[in-house]
């Protein structure tokens, strides 16, 4: 459907040697979030004042923090928190978008028009604030963060598919397919989208990287995941006063956000280049 | 009086490096500009026409392009690989006319600045004066009001009088050598003879050598005085205008000659097959699939000139052997 | 052009006015009553007569558009109503804390301008050379760590390692070199990448072949022409990302514990200080459309296509 | 018997490209009537913005005419039920200027080929398969085709596909759009033979439209001479080709270089410029380019007038 064979994808995509790096680096950070309570060493939230800032090694391979509870198992429990809400986000979004964008865009029209205003509003509006007005509204808390990030991020979406469709539905196939009698329904489904999937894939890896950050930024905050849930942003948050004695409370979290967004944007560079010759 | 050779091309190749692999684009060719005279340069996508002017030009960037043979302007030869000489001559001395006026302005200058700023790069003058130079060289279009046209942007033109102004911009330093990249083909019939009409006039004024490239053969008959036929990248066939359209010797001439529908209704005489595409260069003579006179040497042939009779030279095995050469086997 | 910048402006009204219905919607869909939050805030018991008293003193109890309208009403005459908090006027607040905001964005803008600008350029000039995988790196980096996380860690090395900056407050021009380097950075590696594509993208255009043609300079074909096309997208983003760097600020306020609007916005949402969140989201809905009028109006100075209008209509 | 009838069909762009800008109204195509016989070939010639390509649309049926009827074999293709309009969508197919933007790059041929079929003709995997193969050789391809994407066809065989998508289910009428600007020489001389062979064995009625004359002189049975909006002339018969009288007409031919060294032109040339679209006064659109324009053709648009049997000029000279 896509116009690809899925093997062609693959050896064209290993030629990315960074990609496919960084592809198996994510699997693994996802593979820790699920499997967290096999391989975590210790409990996440047991507080042991007595083992408080213990360097690496031993019990807690990554050291304690302040309230001695053991940094990699709260990395790994975290990992469930921050990656999931980010893919729970995106998921919502990219669905309730593309459909809205694609009729939408197709029909055009009054409702096409309607639409945009809204998206103006709402997307000329910085997402920051509106998350945060929503949050003072349904009160702090993971899920409220994760439904005020899907009020706004839909709508990027939306904008973002109703331009690729439009682009797509300019071109003469489209015209040349209603001339051979193909349903608008048809058409959507067997020109339209297999047209904007590879654009869509593209864009939704590069946007799980900035969901991650704006999340943990929430957590960061104090709005997003309450203490003691192991969250990175949290993580980061409790270790800001031990900056001095002990800075790797910090700095562990922090660098692992990092590398899990490099990671998916070069992700998302490598599937744009190989999406996009597929054409040629 | 012989004429002044202006331009001498010998032996020019052209290659695209690409993913460690070359592939020759333009082969072996060899051509001369004469001063006040056109030569008229056929060829359909892929023969590699386009690329030849950009490397008369030097215009193709060093590391995806490799260019050998000479290329002598007034006896010199042409300092390609010192980029700040050939870059004062392009415009000057060597100047270009594109295919697509409209595509080849940039949106956000007016069509003003386009001019002044290419004769401040080759004249030390200052702003109004370019603007004066400008706006004479313009009048010899016969562009009505040329101030008007200056202060406007390319988007407000239309083709037309774009592609005038960039021959007003090629011929303003009375280059020895125009080359004109298949100039009308994006124009409307009515205004291509128009654009022909005064691109001959302004070159007879200034006794520009020039070399047209077209892929219709009208407009190479209107204008050439001389014509070569390109095919996979070589100079198949070679001739005074007259000669090459009264007796075109190679296959490939003669099949275009013919499948142009000119006023008749009886059936086309069509050259079968496509024009080979540039990543696939095979052996021997590149015409081979679609030549109904095809041989088996044909694949072995190296593409040497091989019957040049009186300027008339043409590069296919047909003629290269002695027995008299049987013209309705291939036509 | 005049005419134009005044029709733009009358079409961003109904923007801001859909803002703050917005808002004021949400506000209003809260399960906990305003007055109550009221309450909690100035902490005195919630008898049932002390609430019917403050629900009439603000007026609660008329219906939603009504209020809504009053408080148009009042806020198009710049009395944004009382903070439940500290009981001042809103206004004065905002006033107050607005100017040290401004000034961290305005200074992040000048960070970005200072690193985006010659770091897309080069690296876009020197394509594939030290400067471009540098700035690759740079860029990656920038736009991938949580700006919370940069901010940290740009305090440990200038801060207290070297000892050269401030470690937090407001205070001499030195204070305000980190926060708004940590504002900026996230922007100006995005910024990098869109002005280098921008220009690899135009040195592929028909129209530099004809500039190179013509003889011109290389320092002219790129730096006028390929240039002049590649700001066009960046003029146009900044217009969105001054607003987003505006309401970004908050995370960077809290971290360097910058006096401004960031940490009144934290503190009236956990205090669910309702007309203190109205009046913010007012505020920044203005200033986010005027930053988007000037990258308009900035995006038709440079294109004239937008300012006169295509009269070639290709049929 | 006409096989399409369209009478008096005008279509209008608004265009505003911000919403800040004046609108401008483009006429198009302005009171057209023009209509095509069973089995013959209608050539409609003119240069870029004179609406040939909107009025192909609309004969095609994929932009609807703001003013004017069409009728397809005598029933008409907007007021009739939906049901029956979609039997007339089969009745009439289309063939593109841009091969390549034509066919959806990540479907096969085959299934290019195929979507017709399956949409107008109820038939099982191997009929259509066989079917879909045939069509592929009566065009020049060879059955083996059926597989590959459209990034590995040539432009002339992919215009070759797009011409047996047209053919698939039979259609009286192919509105053929400048369907060889975008092919060379030699190739355009192909596909031309293609078409003229295809309309004596399928006894096809063809909409030609072009800005090349020649081209149209071979394939067509009559023509039409569209300028600025509206049909300027018309002869029922190609052979009164000679007869062409009206001034835009002339210039036209007269433009056509012939490729023969013997005869160069020396016209003596107006340095006009083919005006905007949809700018005209209330004249005719011709006046201001016209050599021999009066009075009465700047104020009164001209209409068609029969000058002769089977021949028409808008024209207040004739």
């Amino acid at each position: 459907m896509i116009g690809l064979g899925f093997d062609k994808f693959l050896s064209r995509f290993v030629k990315h040697k960074a990609a496919v790096l960084c592809l198996f680096f994510v699997l693994a950070v996802i593979a820790g979030g699920i499997f967290a309570p096999w391989l975590a060493p210790n409990d996440p939230n047991k507080i042991e004042l007595k083992l408080k800032l213990l360097g690496p090694g031993g019990q807690f391979p990554l050291g304690t923090d302040h309230l001695g509870r053991c940094i990699l198992s709260r990395l790994l429990y975290g990992t469930r928190i921050s990656l999931g809400s980010a893919f729970l986000v995106m998921s919502f979004s990219l669905t309730i978008g593309t459909a809205v964008g694609i009729f939408s865009a197709y029909r055009g029209g009054r409702i096409d028009n309607l639409l945009m205003r809204l998206c103006d509003i709402f997307l000329s509006f910085p997402s920051l604030v509106l998350v945060l007005v929503i949050i003072g509204v349904l009160g702090s808390g993971m899920v409220n963060v994760i439904i005020g990030m899907i009020l706004v991020q839909w709508l990027w979406y939306v904008r973002i598919i109703r331009s690729l469709v439009l682009s797509i539905k300019e071109r003469t196939f489209v015209s040349a397919a209603k001339v051979a009698g193909t349903s608008d329904m048809k058409i959507i489904f067997r020109h339209i989208l297999p047209n904007v999937l590879p654009q869509l894939i593209v864009l939704s890896t590069l946007d799980l990287g900035s969901l991650i950050l704006h999340f943990s930024g929430y957590s960061f905050l104090g709005f997003g995941v309450q203490p003691p849930t192991p969250e990175w942003g949290a993580m980061i948050e409790e270790g800001r006063r031990f900056i001095r004695s002990a800075p790797e409370l910090m700095f562990y979290p922090g660098m692992l956000i990092t590398l899990i967004v490099i990671s998916f944007n070069l992700i998302g560079d490598a599937l744009r280049d190989v999406l996009d010759e597929s054409v040629t | 009086m012989i004429k002044e050779k202006v331009m001498d091309v010998e032996g020019l190749c052209v290659s695209l490096l690409h993913r460690q692999r070359e592939i020759s684009v333009v082969r072996d060719v060899s051509f001369c500009l004469e001063e006040g005279k056109v030569l008229g340069l056929i060829g359909e996508s892929g023969c590699g026409k386009s690329i030849t002017c950009l490397s008369l030009l030097g215009l193709l960037e060093k590391d995806r392009w490799k260019v050998e043979g000479s290329v002598r302007l007034k006896g010199k030869e042409l300092p390609y690989l010192n980029r700040e000489k050939i870059r004062r001559l392009r415009g000057s001395s060597v100047a270009m006319v594109m295919q697509n006026p409209i595509s080849s302005f940039n949106p956000l200058l007016t069509v003003g600045q386009h001019f002044t700023e290419t004769i401040r790069t080759h004249k030390e003058v200052t702003r109004r004066e370019a603007g004066q130079i400008a706006v004479e060289m313009l009048l010899k279009l016969n562009l009505s009001e040329p101030e008007k046209v200056m202060g406007q942007y390319p988007f407000q033109l239309s083709g037309g009088m774009l592609q005038r102004v960039m021959i007003a911009i090629a011929l303003f330093m009375c280059p020895h050598v125009l080359i004109a990249d298949e100039p009308t083909t994006s124009l409307d019939v009515t205004v291509q003879y128009q654009i022909l009409k005064e691109l001959a006039e302004l070159r007879d004024h200034y006794r520009t050598a020039m070399l047209l490239v077209s892929h219709d053969l009208g407009v190479i008959a209107q204008m050439a005085d001389e014509v070569a036929v390109m095919y996979g990248g070589y100079v198949v066939e070679q001739a005074p205008s007259r000669e090459i359209f009264c007796n075109p010797m190679h296959p490939y001439t003669r099949g275009l000659m013919k499948s142009r529908p000119a006023f008749t209704k009886d059936r086309l005489n069509v050259l079968e097959g496509y024009p080979p595409s540039l990543m696939k260069r095979s052996r021997g003579c590149p015409f081979y699939e679609r030549c109904r006179c095809a041989r088996k040497d044909c694949l072995e042939f190296d593409m040497k000139e091989t019957g040049a009779t009186g300027g008339h030279s043409v590069r296919c095995l047909l003629y290269a052997g002695e027995e008299e050469v049987k013209m309705d086997a291939c036509s | 052009m005049r005419a134009y910048i005044i029709k733009r402006l009358i079409s961003l009204v109904p923007v801001v006015f859909g803002i703050t219905i917005l808002t004021f919607i949400l506000i209003h869909m809260v399960p906990v009553d305003p007055a109550h939050a009221y309450m909690t805030a100035t902490n005195t018991p919630p008898t049932e007569r002390a609430v019917a008293a403050v629900r009439a003193e603000f007026g609660l109890d008329r219906p939603l558009p009504e209020q809504y309208f009053t408080w148009l009403g009042k806020a198009l005459r710049l009395d944004l109503g009382k903070s439940y908090v500290s009981q001042e006027p809103v206004l004065e607040e905002l006033k107050h804390s607005f100017p040290s905001t401004l000034l961290l964005t305005l200074a992040a803008v000048g960070w970005l301008i200072l690193l985006a600008l010659p770091l897309g350029f080069l690296s876009a000039v020197f394509k594939d050379s030290i400067v471009d995988h540098l700035s690759r790196a740079f860029t990656f980096v920038a736009a991938s760590a949580p700006p919370f996380w940069l901010g940290f860690l740009l305090i440990e090395l200038f801060a207290l390692k070297l000892g050269l900056l401030p470690v937090m407050g407001k205070g001499s021009w030195q204070h305000l070199i980190l926060p708004s380097l940590t504002l900026a950075l996230n922007y100006a590696a995005s910024y990098t990448r869109l002005l280098r594509s921008g220009i690899l993208e135009n040195l592929k255009q028909p129209f530099i072949l004809y500039a190179r043609a013509r003889g011109l300079k290389q320092k002219l074909v790129i730096g006028k022409h390929a240039l002049k096309n590649a700001l066009l997208p960046v003029v146009n983003a900044f217009g969105m990302s001054f607003g987003y760097m505006l309401a970004g600020s908050v995370i960077v306020e809290n971290i360097f514990a910058w006096p401004g609007l960031g940490r009144l916005i934290t503190e009236s949402i956990f205090n669910r200080d309702y007309p203190m969140i109205q009046g913010y989201v007012a505020l920044m809905a203005v200033v986010f459309v005027l930053s988007n009028l000037l990258a308009d109006i900035a995006s038709a100075i440079i294109d004239p296509r937008i300012r006169i209008g295509d009269d070639r209509v290709g049929v | 018997m006409h096989v399409l009838e369209m009478r008096d069909v005008s279509r209008k762009y608004s265009f505003k490209r911000y919403f800040w800008q004046r609108k401008k109204v483009i006429e198009a195509v302005k009171g057209v009537t023009l209509s095509i016989e069973q089995g013959t070939c209608l050539g409609l010639v003119g240069e870029s913005g004179c609406g040939k390509t909107t009025l192909g649309k609309i004969a095609a049926g994929i932009e609807k005419p703001d003013q004017g009827e069409i009728l397809l074999m005598g029933s008409s293709m907007l007021s009739s039920p939906r049901s029956q309009r979609l039997l007339m969508r089969k009745e009439l197919q289309m063939v593109f200027q841009d091969c390549t933007g034509s066919v959806n790059p990540r479907h096969t041929a085959g299934k290019v080929i195929g979507e017709p079929i399956r949409n107008f003709l109820k038939l099982n995997k191997d009929e259509e398969e066989g079917m879909v193969e045939k069509l592929l050789e009566t065009v020049g391809l060879n059955k083996e085709d059926r597989h590959k994407y459209p990034g590995q066809f040539s432009g002339g065989q992919l215009q070759r596909v797009c011409i047996a998508r047209a053919l698939a289910v039979k259609p009286m009428l192919i509105v053929l759009d400048e369907p060889l600007s975008s092919l060379d020489v030699s190739v355009q001389a192909q596909i031309l033979n293609l078409l003229a062979d295809l309309k004596k064995e399928y006894g096809l009625s063809y909409l030609f439209i072009s800005h090349d004359i020649e081209a149209v002189y071979y394939l067509s049975d009559a023509l039409a001479v569209m300028y600025l909006g509206n049909v300027v002339e018309y002869i029922a018969d190609i052979s009164m080709f000679e007869a062409l009288c009206h001034p835009y007409a002339e210039k036209l031919l007269s433009s056509v270089l012939p490729a023969d060294p013997g005869k160069i032109k020396n016209m003596e040339v107006k340095n006009d410029e083919n005006e905007k679209p949809g700018t005209g006064p209330g004249g005719c659109s011709y006046a201001r380019r016209c050599a021999r324009a009066s009075a009465r053709c700047l104020d009164t648009a001209p209409g068609l007038k029969e000058v002769s049997e089977k021949h028409y000029v808008a024209c207040h000279h004739y």
